[in-house]
């Protein structure tokens, strides 16, 4: 007994292949289906937490810098697992992009959503069932995000059952069979915490763009070398990208935890002791209200801890305010040279440039979930970088329109 | 007078019977071996194990066992920390009121420090400040008791990169 | 017994009363002496250590930003304790400020440069030894940065003897007779590395800004309400003020080490072994070259820890980069309205303003000599602010010298 507790995988019922419903699995493991029940149980954090709010009420500038895209309507604060098939059903989003796409929104939509996918998957085949219509997908669709997504149900191990991943894994040649517990323990939650877009051909097919590595510049590289834009911004008529969730980017771009070996589940799924028996809390949340289990591992002061969280979020949120006023001036200047003929074509372009990377880089970061916390130097870095560049392109938009004598260099 | 002797006899037997049961009661928690200074005695509490994985890991392994550094070495202080912790571990073990962290407290503290200077006194003999106890030898030396992880979810997956 | 037995520092020889010269001191301490001794030994570190080179030949961006100032004609890289005396003799900024002022540069340089110095203060009281023009103070100059400027030669306790410090803890309400030994170990480091200017009344009266407290934004507010400026900055005409090794500042500023516990000793000065006894090296450098002693009982993982240092070094060296260009760029744009009557005047001084915000935040943190290391998250949240306001100064010049109708919002 010197190693101390194992893990033994005790399984009085086994689950039968292809099955779905975490209530079955959970007959077999009933204290991760327990806990895994709580991702239901919400509260409100210093910045995130699980108490839905309208993130675009909160924020109005949020509506002017998505102008023209679905997020400009809707973008709320997310929640646990098992509301994912709720919510996504809920969100006015898939309205919109229903309409604009003349009656139905993307099958894709229900790739991160459910246990049903990976089975869906294999039946219909990835292609096929990203081209099928959202709506029609639903029927087929019954367990939100759940056991099935992360675990094979023979071993239990976690699993990398998302095809988007796999693939993108495989393009960047590493061998999804034989990964060490602390990169799955990683990777289980990059299946979905990651930036992703959907390409045009085969339609709707769900990709994540890594293929020149998984740092921001990396992804910048790559979408540039497409033209890719997920929409022109109407007022100014850039073509932009809107980010998602890049918590796997931003955290493993040498942040300290990740140089350390922290993976998500350390964090988010703590081991926790019951009875003598340790086992891993399936209540991925935020890690605000358990700081004991999730951090207290390796951090002795609990309270010091929390200050520091409390310092670096806040710090980046005013970084992350200071850039969403930048770039909104930004738009002001570049509403006032679109389609003009006496703007300086040649200035218009570069301040159009400028916009995007700063947009880019602001949007990365707001959209990551963890208000810098995942990677302090990291999301600071980037703040930092697009305030530069959006005063930048308020110069240039502003420049252009002078009559060149009075330029200044 | 035969009264007070029959209670008397009573009492004692009563003493007896309740002092029986408690060892019975308590006994399978590690109470008899909690009278040694074997590691082991400590480990008998599940809710220990992270201290003693650490612990057996960690340097100090091959100089010191648990009481070396958890209980004073003059011995009445020894004893009556022995038995008020002993006391303490049991009740919040038999109460199951488990924290979600088992953190050495203020009392421990000063104990485990005095005992970092009973055994390293030369070493740094020469650091009036430190040994004032104004700052804790292990503030600085975080690992050599313990390890790196110390916790009930201590998480022996760590892999550094 | 708890605390364990209280003992006298063993002490064969002892310090005559007033005593100033290390080698002396070093007859009773010769470990702690010889350690001293050693801060004359040189290398060089990622981005600082103890080899002198001209950081205006590196990059002379400097020159455009101290422009008219004593910084803009030398500015080293700083080293040892050892050579305070030596260095100060040797710079041209001591020539550059005797011509300023007629012949003499002011005593008040000697005040953190020599173990001399607290006996003198005490013989000639502060503000004559202030006025005492330098070269005349030469003479009774003789020890560089030791022994004496750090301890009371009876207890060995590190002490604070120097004046300007005692006088701003006394203005803060701190005793400075019952402070912790940790504090202590802050303290004594802050009698010198800490930001300071020269009051006009007393004549060169050595001052720690730090009425409204010592952060940043006090200290800011400290030199506004007072209109404080070093100097004017000749082709913008903006009155600024330069910033000298705030380390004090930033290090407190809520920075992880120090709401752990850590104090500047702990790192610059660690403990180290010499035949099973253990004394404090006194050799004051960088960590560099020794972090298996200076981090290593907090921190196992000496190459991560070391990894992550060039990291957030190399961030923070980015981003000043990136507000020396933005300070550079907006001096042009400062230039085209200075003394313009077709600037229009409220954007002009709104430009001004701007630069000067700018300016000391960048200055700040570039004074400091950690690159960030001492306070990531402060020391980007201040260069983040500083690229914000600078590029707005620019703005807001270009503006000034536009027709009133070409004017966008
Ligand atoms: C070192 C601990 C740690 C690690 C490792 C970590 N996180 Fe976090 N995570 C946090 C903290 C702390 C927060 C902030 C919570 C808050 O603001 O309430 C957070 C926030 C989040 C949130 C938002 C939570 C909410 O309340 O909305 C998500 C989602 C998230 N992390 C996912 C991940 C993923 C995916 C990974 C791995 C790629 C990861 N985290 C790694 C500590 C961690
Ligand atoms: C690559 C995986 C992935 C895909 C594809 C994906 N999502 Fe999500 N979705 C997530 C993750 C992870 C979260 C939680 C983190 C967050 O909210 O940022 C989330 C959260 C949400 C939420 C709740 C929070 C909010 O924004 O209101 C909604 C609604 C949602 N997604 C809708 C959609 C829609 C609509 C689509 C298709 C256009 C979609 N998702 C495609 C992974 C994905
Ligand atoms: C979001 C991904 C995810 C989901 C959903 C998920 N798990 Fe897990 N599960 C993990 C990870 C990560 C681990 C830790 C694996 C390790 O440490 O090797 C784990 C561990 C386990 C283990 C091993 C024993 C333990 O507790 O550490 C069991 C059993 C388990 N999960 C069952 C379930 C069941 C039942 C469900 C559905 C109610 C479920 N899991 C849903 C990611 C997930
Ligand atoms: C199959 C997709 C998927 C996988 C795999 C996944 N997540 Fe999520 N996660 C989501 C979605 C979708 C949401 C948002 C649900 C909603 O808001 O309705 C979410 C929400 C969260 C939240 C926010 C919860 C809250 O209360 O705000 C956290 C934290 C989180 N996930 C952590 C993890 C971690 C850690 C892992 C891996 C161990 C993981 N997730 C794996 C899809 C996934
Ligand atoms: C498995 C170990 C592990 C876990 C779990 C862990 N950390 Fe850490 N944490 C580290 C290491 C290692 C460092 C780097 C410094 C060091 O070596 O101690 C660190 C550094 C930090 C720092 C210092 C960085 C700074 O700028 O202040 C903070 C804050 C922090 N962690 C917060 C957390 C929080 C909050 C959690 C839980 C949600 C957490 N950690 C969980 C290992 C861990
Ligand atoms: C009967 C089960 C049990 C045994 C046997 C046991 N402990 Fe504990 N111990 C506990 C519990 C439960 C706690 C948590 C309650 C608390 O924090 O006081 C604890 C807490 C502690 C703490 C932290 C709190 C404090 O008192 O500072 C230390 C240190 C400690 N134990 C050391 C030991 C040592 C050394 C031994 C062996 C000589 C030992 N324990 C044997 C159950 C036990
Ligand atoms: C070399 C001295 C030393 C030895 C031997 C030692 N400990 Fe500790 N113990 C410490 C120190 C130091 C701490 C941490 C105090 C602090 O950081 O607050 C500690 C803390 C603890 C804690 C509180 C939980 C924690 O990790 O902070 C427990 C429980 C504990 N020890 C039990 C034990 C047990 C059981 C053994 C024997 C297997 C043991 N100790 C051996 C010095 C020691
Ligand atoms: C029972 C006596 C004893 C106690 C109590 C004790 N030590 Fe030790 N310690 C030793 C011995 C013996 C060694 C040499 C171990 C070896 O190198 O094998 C040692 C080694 C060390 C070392 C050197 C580690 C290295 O890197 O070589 C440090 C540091 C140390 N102890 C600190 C402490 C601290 C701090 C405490 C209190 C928390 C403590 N010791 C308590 C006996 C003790
Ligand atoms: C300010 C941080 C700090 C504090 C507090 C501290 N130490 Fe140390 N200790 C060190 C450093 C640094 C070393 C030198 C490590 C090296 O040279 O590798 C050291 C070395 C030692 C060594 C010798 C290790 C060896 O390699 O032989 C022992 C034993 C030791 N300390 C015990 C103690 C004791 C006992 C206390 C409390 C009275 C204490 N320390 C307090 C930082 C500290
Ligand atoms: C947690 C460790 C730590 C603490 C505490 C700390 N420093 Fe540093 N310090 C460093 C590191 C690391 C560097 C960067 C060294 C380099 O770049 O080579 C540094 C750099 C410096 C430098 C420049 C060194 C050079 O080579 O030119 C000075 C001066 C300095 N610190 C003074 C201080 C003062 C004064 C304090 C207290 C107010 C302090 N430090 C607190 C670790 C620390
Ligand atoms: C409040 C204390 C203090 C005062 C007053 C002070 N210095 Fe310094 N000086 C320092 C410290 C601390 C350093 C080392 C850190 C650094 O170089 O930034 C230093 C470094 C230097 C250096 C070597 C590095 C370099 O910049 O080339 C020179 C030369 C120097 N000072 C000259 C002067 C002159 C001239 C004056 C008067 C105008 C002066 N000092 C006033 C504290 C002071
Ligand atoms: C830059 C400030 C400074 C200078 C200069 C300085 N000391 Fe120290 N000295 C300290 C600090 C800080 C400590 C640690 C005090 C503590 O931790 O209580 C210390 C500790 C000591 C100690 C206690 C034993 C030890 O090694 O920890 C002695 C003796 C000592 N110094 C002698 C000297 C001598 C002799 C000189 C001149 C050669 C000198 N000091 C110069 C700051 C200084
Ligand atoms: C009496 C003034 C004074 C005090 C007190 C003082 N310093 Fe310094 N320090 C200086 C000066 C002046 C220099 C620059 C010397 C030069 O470049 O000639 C310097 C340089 C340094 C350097 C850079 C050395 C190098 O190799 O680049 C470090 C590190 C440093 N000091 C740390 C400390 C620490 C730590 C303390 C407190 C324990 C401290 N200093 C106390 C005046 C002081
Ligand atoms: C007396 C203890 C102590 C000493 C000495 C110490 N540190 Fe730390 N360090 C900490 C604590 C505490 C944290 C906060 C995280 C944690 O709880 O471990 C930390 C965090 C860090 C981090 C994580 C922050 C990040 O963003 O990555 C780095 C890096 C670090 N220290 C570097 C150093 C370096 C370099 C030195 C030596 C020059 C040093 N430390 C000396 C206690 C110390
Ligand atoms: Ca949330
Ligand atoms: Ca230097």
């Amino acid at each position: 007994q010197i190693r101390g507790p194992r893990l033994e995988v005790v399984r009085p019922v086994t689950i039968p292949e292809g099955e779905t419903n975490p209530a079955v699995w959970g007959l077999a493991f009933p204290r991760e289906y327990q806990t895994w029940l709580r991702t239901k149980e919400g509260r409100k954090t210093l910045f995130a937490g699980s108490i839905p709010y309208d993130k675009l009420e909160e924020d109005p500038r949020l509506r002017i810098l998505w102008e023209g895209y679905p997020f400009a309507v809707e973008y709320g604060e997310d929640r646990g697992h098992a509301y994912s098939v709720e919510d996504v059903l809920k969100t006015k989003r898939i309205q919109v992009l229903a309409q604009k796409r003349g009656g139905s929104a993307p099958g894709t939509c229900w790739t991160c959503k459910s246990a049903d996918v990976p089975r869906l998957m294999a039946e219909m085949g990835p292609a096929n069932f990203y081209a099928t219509p959202f709506e029609q997908l639903r029927e087929r669709i019954q367990h939100p995000v759940s056991c099935a997504n992360c675990h094979d149900p023979k071993t239990m191990a976690p699993t990398i059952k998302h095809v988007a991943l796999q693939e993108a894994l495989q393009k960047m040649g590493k061998d999804i069979h034989n990964l060490s517990r602390q990169e799955l323990r990683i990777l289980t939650c990059a299946q979905c915490h990651v930036e992703y877009y959907f390409a045009k051909e085969p339609k709707d097919y769900l990709v994540f763009p890594w293929e020149k590595g998984t740092r921001f510049e990396d992804i910048e590289a790559y979408y540039n070398e497409r033209n890719f834009a997920d929409w022109v911004h109407p007022s100014t008529g850039v073509p932009v990208v809107k980010f998602q969730h890049p918590e796997f980017e931003l955290y493993t771009a040498n942040s300290t935890h990740y140089l350390a070996g922290v993976a998500c589940a350390d964090c988010h799924m703590p081991f926790v002791i019951e009875g003598g028996i340790k086992y891993t809390s399936h209540q991925a949340a935020s890690p605000w209200y358990r700081m004991e289990q999730a951090c207290g591992t390796c951090h002795l002061d609990i309270p010091f801890i929390r200050k520091r969280v409390e310092i670096i979020q806040t710090i980046t949120k005013g970084l992350q305010d200071a850039a969403e006023v930048a770039l909104v001036e930004a738009i002001e200047a570049l509403k006032a040279i679109k389609d003009n003929p006496n703007a300086d074509p040649k200035l218009a372009e570069e301040a159009r440039t400028l916009f995007r990377k700063a947009h880019m880089r602001w949007d990365f970061v707001s959209a990551e979930n963890s208000l810098g916390f995942h990677n302090p130097q990291e999301a600071m870095r980037l703040l930092a970088e697009s305030i530069n560049f959006a005063r930048q392109a308020q110069l240039k938009a502003i420049q252009a329109l002078q009559r060149p004598q009075a330029r200044v260099p | 007078m035969r009264a007070t002797i029959y209670w008397g006899i009573g009492g004692l037997v009563g003493l007896l019977i309740a002092a029986g049961l408690g060892w019975l009661l308590l006994n399978p928690q590690g109470l008899s071996a909690y009278l040694t200074d074997r590691p082991e005695a400590c480990n008998n509490c599940h809710v220990m194990n992270p201290a003693y994985e650490g612990w057996f890991h960690a340097l100090h392994r091959r100089a010191a066992v648990c009481n070396d550094c958890h209980t004073p070495h003059d011995f009445p202080a020894k004893w009556s920390v022995k038995f008020l912790k002993g006391i303490q571990h049991v009740y919040f073990y038999t109460t199951y009121q488990i924290p979600p962290q088992i953190r050495a407290d203020a009392v421990t503290r000063r104990i485990v420090q005095a005992n970092c200077v009973r055994c390293h006194f030369n070493t740094v003999s020469t650091q009036t400040g430190l040994l004032e106890g104004e700052r804790f030898c292990f503030d600085c030396h975080r690992t050599v008791a313990h390890g790196e992880r110390r916790s009930i979810a201590f998480s022996p997956l760590i892999e550094r990169r």
